[in-house]
């Protein structure tokens, strides 16, 4: 009971703490810089292992069913909309079915690239879809009009979509483990710091362009379903 | 065998009395759980909310313990602020409760919303407009303070405070707590207004519309008022539970007399103000969006304008009335009568802002709908109930809750309870 | 040294600090966002190139332009046909829900055989030799009388392979269901002596009488009415509906005229006697092309005074007159009868009766009147080589319909048919007294089904040849008679086949080709798509090109004549339905809901989701009843009763509404199937079950209406 | 409620629905359904859980037999624009986590499942309860998955859904125009489900602000009171509490009329005499 007022009653308590504060002095020569110590290590451990080895974690690197040159293909055919356009109701084709493909492509090979052997024997042979890995998929609800984006604000492909059309190799398909969706989205960067346009395709940059470019984000269904 | 963490010189009954005393709770307390489960796991297709009772039981038990959680911000700005210093003696345990009630409101906000992975959404692309998000950003944050006013006293816990660095903690906290208990209390005046908005700004609902100040709607003083007034009386009442569970006074009556005349007053003062709001709403508000008075309380089993009257008179004017005047005040059995009317009618209020409101027709062709909760709306409600009375069997067999305990005590050796 | 306290304090501080300077909280924060709105069992629709595929809807007999929108060539959404002759742009909820049929749950997947109480699969091959065997069979015995056939549609290639099928084979046993359009067209012979359709041109029609005909609730063809009706609201039309209970037709009529159920005839002629009384009919008309107008004339003054009639139909004399007043005043009136859907055949006195007023005002083949339309005859097969047996076969009688068929199987003890092929008829369902039909099915030994669905009927067949939804088959589809134009519509594959089915119209030249003797020969075609377009003649090429043929669309000659005599000869016996009223206080009866399908397609889920819950209520169906008649049964909303009529019994609940005349009881047809469906079976009662079939005297047809019934509560 | 994109060409999109020649024969719930992914349950009969975007309710003028009338109304969102209809609508405005917000480049109220996680508070709100909770996770059954449209987002069990104004027909017509290098929309390019599909024609859809458009004519919407119909046969349902619905209703008959809102005594009668 004693113990109890003592508690509510200011003299007594500065007395206690006094003499806390007493003991620990001895201790604090070696405990402080100890525990220095012991912050700086935690520190620099978990400080790093956020920077180097976290990204190692998230992301799981897929390969594509085979290579393909952008830049080859771009050459051959002209421009990104010979094969990936707006069709005449406004919609985007997207990637080229396997019928596009074959359009040029038969069972035999046009040139002597291994990847060409691949897909026609593995895909236009069997008149199979190539399960092309998507660097620029976004979540189903998502909608996301190119013909307002390229027809109606006359925009370029690279704004968003970067050099992949000057590409010989395609890059590595780093798939983030948590929501299945490619690295590109948030970009190369963990902190998602971007220099180009293109370096992040995440809400937040669509958001800045068009409060950029319209004066206003816009409302949630111009760009969701 | 737990005599060591038990505050010294404190009687407490033997530990395996008390172990079965848990256990029985306990088992309640799992039922919730498991109810709790079932939603979360089969989704809220386990409860009978449906598309018109979007809010129901779960919303009006979150509102309801809110109010009743009251007590500990009014209490701790009438001790800290306005210096009435006779409270630091209920102040712990008023702590205690308002932790319990905030802790079960925001359990029962994780089950009750449809996709709880996502409840942090809220914070996260908060709608400032929206008067949930409010209620969500002042409710976290109060909870977080009651936590902080909450430690010191589990610091006072013997073992612990055979640490120094606990004991120190626990003083400097007490040094001060005022500073907390002034962000406490502007922290519940928005969040327990802002429920209180949550019906009152629904102008495509008639029942609950008000008028009001700015953004505010009448409802949303009211509710403040109502929690700060209502609140410490379920403080005295859970007081009066524990001292009859335990066979013992804990609390001085001079503490809990004073506490109950505040309340008495505040109570007075709110029916009026609510009276008059009513009236206005009745006579205008309602009137211009082509509703009359009655329109509210007819053609339906449940919601008769005898739902008003225990609102306002029963649970409103009677005891306001029973604990202005000190001759009722001071008679222990009118007091709890008092108490529990005030309790009653606080909630009372609480269920009609939110299941009335739900009930209302408002398109003409529209009929009054009527609900009843599943046994799992039921559980999950139950649960906090369990979960408070055991953490204040914990708190009152472990730590030195009552200050007045030892001295009342000094007297009559009787043997204690859990 | 020592660790102490304050190490890990430091510790402690350090992850904080450097968690806080490293990317991951930000990081994971977004990706468990991103996580915790894309759940891998929400399914997400693949995306691809649209397009538009136009065909028929074949579901009821409207057979609406439709057109199918696909998405990477897969359907996804239906809707109407603009421009179609019969549509115009418009569905019904059934159409627009056509995919939940092409992906029906109680689709058969392939060819099944009767094993027991279960089926098991077998190949096409199998399954057509089987029937063809047994089928030889039988014609070898000299039994190929003792085939019979009923085919959902009437008209169309496919039922007439059917037809055809049964001749060559020597069967005078072919039927299809009956509707009001079997009694109209009698109702043609006896009035006018022609063989035609009835067509009414309510387009044009500026008043239309309209005893119980719910042309809102899906009656002749369901969307080509809803148009004429919204364009007579603009046109300002009139529309008076006589009719027991405020049906949704009743509800958008100018004027709503409640007479007792049965006595519509009665009705009409009074309407007719106060014309006579009064002058009002269109003499020119009558003074040319008339028989038996006197006579007819002395029998409604003396029977069918108004004042007479006012007790036998609950209408006043005073509304009776004034009915006929408006009538025959109008500009261009239009009568027209064929209760609900018309999905039974009518009572023949009814229709003629009603009919009679249309020739009284003169409107036969005129703008906004009754047009008499050749029957369409636009299919050409080549000339059936027949046989000795054939000829033998054919010389038997074959019964007016298919209730008498059924009704003399059940009577016969030694069954008089021994195989039955089913087309789509659902007679296990859609028949009156079904109970009566399972019996009398169970006494054929052999049973064909050529259903796309396992329904109540197929479920009772000894073999299924499944056929292909509407929507994965090529099928001429002729509008529906009561229609005043007459167009072809195409059903063309939107879809190719998704389960082993057939074209019905296939599997019949599949069992042709493997029969002996003149049959094979008869059906040369290799398949059915041949045999549409050499059969379609030179409509096939519009129907292939446009999708439809418009075959006419002016009126026929007017120089048509009308014959009253059909009363005075034995003044139309009467028609009664079952259920003695001293016994059975009470009439039931059932009443169409658009939303609801009564024909032997089963209702869709979206359908079955859009009724009303005063309608079906978890697993019960309601009968709607007047506040009074449940003031007198003591009975209130949602309460149990069992109602109890002479062909069975049934437990439902009270659904009170103002709008049904007293004493009497509506259910809604379309309830109660059986099929292995829990979206849209085993819920409510199929009124089939309660009425009991009365056969016209005149025509030998099940024209019952409803049924007498006692109510209990429970 | 933002500020929102107003550059270049903004609608206000609505609908008018004559009632008169509605035959409640259930095509617009269908059409809705179908269009938009709604799913479908065993039990559709308890009607405050089954979700029908487009809802057609039976109204009775409570008269007895024989004078009793029937009355048919569709109810889709009806798309609010709020009090003074500067989009603060019941439900957007308390939506803790912006999962609907209006769009003031068409005035349709959005509804995004995925954003929102389930509180109901917007179901609360509206009047009209052209909310829909998803209780249950939403299953087709058999292979009906195949039909799902890749227009509209399924969506998950524990999140609200609502009638968009078929959105996805509005950018569908915009691509087209963006493909065209048109600015405009016509008015035929962009029509909701349920008005392409009512047999009886007796939906009509359209840009509220131009007045060349059928709605506009069928109302004459009143800017002046944030598009309170001009047309005395026209009404929108309980104009009083402020809404400001873009669905709008037409009806010869008066019961009908009355039935569109709440009145005291004696009040639609002093009403209808100001209207003339």
């Amino acid at each position: 009971m004693s113990e109890l007022d003592e508690k509510t009653e200011n003299g007594s308590v500065e007395a206690t703490g006094e003499c806390g504060t007493e003991e620990k002095k001895a201790k604090d020569n070696s405990g402080i810089g100890l525990g220095v110590i012991f912050f700086l290590v935690a520190f620099g451990v978990v400080f790093l292992s956020g920077w180097l080895l976290f990204p190692k974690l998230l992301y799981s690197e897929k390969e594509q069913p085979f290579n393909f040159n952008h830049d080859l293909h771009v050459y051959e055919m002209g421009s990104c909309d010979a094969c990936h356009y707006v069709r005449e109701d406004g919609s985007f084709s997207g990637l080229p079915d396997l019928y596009s493909c074959t359009q040029c492509h038969y069972e035999e090979p046009m040139g002597t690239t291994e990847d060409e052997k691949i897909f026609c024997e593995e895909y236009v042979a069997k008149g199979k879809e190539v399960p092309w890995l998507v660097y620029s998929k976004q979540p189903d609800n998502v909608f996301f009009s190119h013909a307002a984006h390229t027809e109606g604000a006359g925009m370029d492909c690279k704004t968003c979509h970067g050099h992949i059309g000057e590409s010989k190799e395609l890059p590595v398909y780093e798939e983030n483990r948590l929501t299945g969706y490619s690295r590109d989205i948030w970009g190369d960067n963990i902190w998602g710091i971007k220099k180009n346009s293109w370096d992040r395709m995440k809400m937040d940059d669509c958001a800045e362009c068009h409060e950029k470019e319209t004066g206003s984000k816009g409302s949630c269904f111009q760009c969701h379903k | 065998m737990d005599s060591a963490l038990i505050p010294e010189g404190a009687k407490r009954c033997s530990f395996p009395k008390f172990a079965i005393g848990i256990a029985v709770v306990g088992a309640v307390l799992l039922w919730g759980v498991f109810a709790m489960l079932l939603c979360w796991i089969k989704g809220l297709n386990q409860t009978n909310m449906n598309d018109y009772y979007g809010f129901a039981l779960w919303i009006w038990a979150d509102l309801a313990i809110i109010a009743i959680g009251g007590g500990a911000f009014f209490t701790g700005l009438l001790k800290y602020l306005f210096g009435i210093d006779e409270l630091k003696n209920i102040i712990n345990f008023a702590v205690i409760i308002g932790f319990i009630c905030y802790s079960s409101a925001l359990l029962i906000l994780a089950i009750d919303i449809g996709q709880p992975l996502r409840g942090w959404f809220i914070f996260w692309h908060a709608n400032v407009h929206s008067m949930l998000t409010e209620v969500a950003f002042c409710l976290s944050c109060y909870f977080a303070v009651l936590t902080i006013e909450f430690i010191p006293n589990i610091l006072e816990n013997p073992k612990l405070d055979k640490v120094p660095f606990f004991h120190n903690l626990s003083h400097n906290m007490h040094g001060v707590m005022a500073i907390f208990a002034a962000t406490g209390a502007f922290l519940s005046f928005f969040h327990q207004g802002s429920l209180g908005g949550v019906a009152g700004v629904l102008y495509g609902r008639p029942f609950a519309f008000r008028e009001g100040l700015l953004i505010w709607p009448w409802t949303f003083f009211l509710f403040t008022f109502s929690a700060a007034a209502y609140g410490p009386t379920f403080t005295i009442l859970v007081t009066k539970i524990t001292e009859a569970v335990t066979r013992k006074k804990l609390v001085k009556e001079n503490v809990i007399n004073l506490l109950a005349k505040i309340s008495g007053w505040m109570i007075t003062i709110y029916i009026i103000a609510k009276i008059i709001d009513t009236i206005y709403w009745a006579v205008s508000t309602a009137p211009e969006m082509g509703f009359t008075f009655m329109d509210f309380y007819s053609n339906n089993p449940v919601y008769g304008v005898s739902i008003l009257f225990a609102e306002i008179v029963i649970g409103g004017i009677v005891p306001g009335l029973l604990l202005i005047f000190k001759q009722t005040r001071e008679n222990p059995r009118l007091r709890l009568i008092a108490m529990i009317l005030a309790v009653f009618g606080v909630c009372l209020n609480r269920w009609v802002m939110v299941l009335q409101v739900m009930a209302v027709p408002v398109m003409t062709f529209d009929q009054w709908a009527m609900y009843i909760p599943s046994w799992q709306e039921v559980a999950t409600t139950i649960l906090p109930v369990a979960y408070g009375i055991i953490l204040i069997a914990l708190c009152y067999r472990y730590l030195p809750v009552f200050p007045q305990e030892q001295e009342l005590y000094a007297g009559n050796e009787q043997g204690a309870e859990s | 040294m020592k660790v102490d306290r304050r190490c890990f304090l430091g510790l402690g501080l350090g992850v904080v600090a450097g968690a806080v300077v490293s990317p991951p909280g930000a990081k994971l924060t977004d990706d468990l966002a991103i996580w915790t709105q894309n759940w891998p069992w929400t399914p997400v629709p693949k995306d691809g190139k649209v397009t538009y595929e136009k065909t028929t809807c074949s579901l009821c007999k409207g057979n609406c332009g439709i057109s199918v929108r696909k998405v990477g060539g897969r359907p996804v959404h239906i809707s109407g046909q603009e421009g179609h002759p019969v549509s115009d742009g418009g569905a019904c909820l059934h159409g627009i829900s056509g995919l939940q049929y092409l992906y029906g749950l109680t689709r058969i997947n392939a060819p099944l055989k009767r094993n027991g109480d279960t089926f098991e699969k077998i190949s096409w091959k199998e399954a057509v030799s089987h029937v063809a065997d047994r089928l030889n069979t039988m014609r070898e015995n000299g039994d190929a009388d003792k085939l019979a056939c009923i085919t959902g549609k009437e008209r169309g290639s496919i039922p007439e392979l059917f037809k055809r099928f049964m001749k060559v084979y020597g069967s005078p046993h072919y039927y299809s269901m009956s509707d009001m359009n079997t009694t109209w067209r009698t109702v043609a012979e006896t009035m006018h002596g022609v063989n035609a359709d009835m067509g009414f041109d309510f387009e044009n029609a500026t008043h239309i009488l309209s005893f119980g005909s719910g042309l809102l609730e899906g009656w002749g063809s369901p969307v080509n009415n809803f148009r004429i009706n919204a364009g007579r609201k603009d046109k300002g039309g009139k529309l008076v509906q006589v009719e027991p209970r405020l049906s949704n037709t009743a509800a958008c009529a100018d004027r709503w005229v409640p007479a007792l159920p049965g006595s519509e005839a009665d009705l009409a002629l009074a309407v007719c006697s106060v014309i006579m009384k009064e002058e009002l009919y269109d003499a020119s008309y009558l003074a040319s092309y008339n028989t038996g107008f006197s006579a007819f004339t002395r029998l409604v003054a003396s029977t069918y005074t108004p004042e007479k009639m006012e007790s036998r139909t609950g209408v006043s004399a005073s509304d009776i007159k004034s009915l006929a007043r408006e009538f025959a005043k109008a500009d261009k009136p239009l009568a027209v009868a064929g209760k609900g859907r018309g999905e039974n055949a009518g009572d023949l006195r009814e229709f003629a009766a009603v009919h009679a007023l249309n020739c009284l005002v003169g409107n036969i083949n005129s703008k906004g009147g009754v047009w008499l339309n050749k029957a369409l005859e636009y299919l050409k097969f080549p000339e059936e080589k027949m046989d000795a047996d054939a000829e033998k076969g054919l010389e038997k009688e074959p019964e007016p319909s298919v209730a008498s068929l059924v009704e003399k199987i059940a009577e016969s003890d030694s069954s008089q048919i021994q195989a039955l092929l089913l087309e789509e008829a659902n007679i296990c369902y859609t028949m009156h007294d079904v109970d009566r039909v399972k019996k009398a099915l169970e006494k054929v030994p052999f049973k064909v089904s050529f259903s796309s669905f396992m329904d109540e009927t197929a479920k009772a067949a000894d073999i299924i040849l499944p056929a292909h939804t509407f929507l994965e088959r090529y099928e001429d589809l002729p509008s529906d008679p009561t229609m005043s134009i007459q167009v072809v519509g195409l059903s063309v594959p939107v879809q190719k086949p998704l389960k082993e089915t057939l074209n019905p119209g296939d599997a019949v030249i599949r069992i042709a080709k493997a029969m002996k003797g003149v049959i094979a020969e008869n059906f040369p075609w290799k398949k059915y798509e041949d045999c549409l377009e050499s059969g379609t003649g030179k409509l096939w090429d519009a129907l292939s090109d446009k999708g439809y043929a418009v075959v006419s669309d002016k009126a026929p000659a007017k120089s048509v004549n009308a014959d009253l005599s059909f009363f005075s000869v034995n003044n139309g016996k009467v028609l009664e339905i079952a259920g003695d009223r001293a016994e059975y206080p009470f009439t039931l009866v059932p009443y169409d809901n658009m939303r609801i399908t009564s024909s032997e397609v089963v209702s869709s889920p979206f359908a079955v989701k859009t009724v009303s819950d005063e309608e079906i209520k978890g697993k019960d169906s309601f009968a709607q009843m007047n506040p009074e008649t449940a003031r007198k049964l003591g009975v209130s909303q949602g309460d149990r009763v069992k109602i109890n009529t002479p062909a069975g019994s049934a437990t439902v609940r009270v659904q009170v509404f103002e709008g049904v005349m007293p004493g009497l009881i509506g259910m809604p047809r379309g309830l109660g199937h059986t099929v292995d469906n829990p979206y849209v079976a085993r819920k409510g009662v199929n009124t089939n079950q309660l009425i009991s079939a009365s056969i016209d005297p005149n025509t030998g047809q099940d024209a019952a209406f409803g049924i007498n019934a006692k109510i209990s509560r429970v | 409620m933002s500020k929102q994109n107003t550059h270049g060409k903004t609608y206000k999109f609505g609908m008018v629905i004559d009632l008169d020649k509605c035959t409640g024969c259930g095509s617009c719930m269908v059409a809705c359904m179908s269009e938009n992914n709604v799913p479908f349950k065993e039990d559709e009969t308890d009607k405050k859980d089954s979700i029908a975007w487009m809802r057609v309710y039976k109204l009775t003028n409570g008269k007895s037999f024989p004078e009793t009338e029937i009355c048919y109304l569709p109810r889709p969102c009806m798309q609010c624009g709020g009090k003074g209809d500067h989009g603060h609508s019941p439900c957007v405005s308390v939506c803790p986590a912006v999962a609907t917000d209006y769009g003031h480049d068409t005035g349709v109220v959005s509804q995004i499942p995925v954003r929102c996680f389930g509180c109901r508070y917007c179901m609360a709100a509206c009047p009209y309860h052209a909310r829909y909770f998803n209780w249950w996770d939403p299953k087709w059954p058999g292979e009906m998955e195949k039909y799902l449209s890749p227009d509209v987002s399924p969506r998950m069990r524990g999140v609200v859904e609502k009638c968009s104004f078929c959105y996805h027909r509005y950018q569908a017509a915009r691509d087209k125009a963006y493909y065209e290098h048109r600015e405009e929309i016509h008015e035929d390019e962009y029509q909701t489900a349920c008005t392409e599909a009512c047999p009886a024609g007796a939906i009509t859809f359209g840009d509220l602000h131009n007045p060349s458009h059928k709605v506009h004519q069928l109302v004459k919407p009143d800017p002046h009171h944030s598009g309170r119909p001009r047309n005395p046969k026209a009404f929108r349902l309980l104009e009083r509490l402020e809404t400001n619905p873009k669905v709008y209703y037409i009806s010869e008959k008066e019961w009908v009329r009355k039935a569109g809102d709440n009145y005291l005594e004696g009040e639609w009668k002093k009403m209808n005499k100001k209207h003339g």
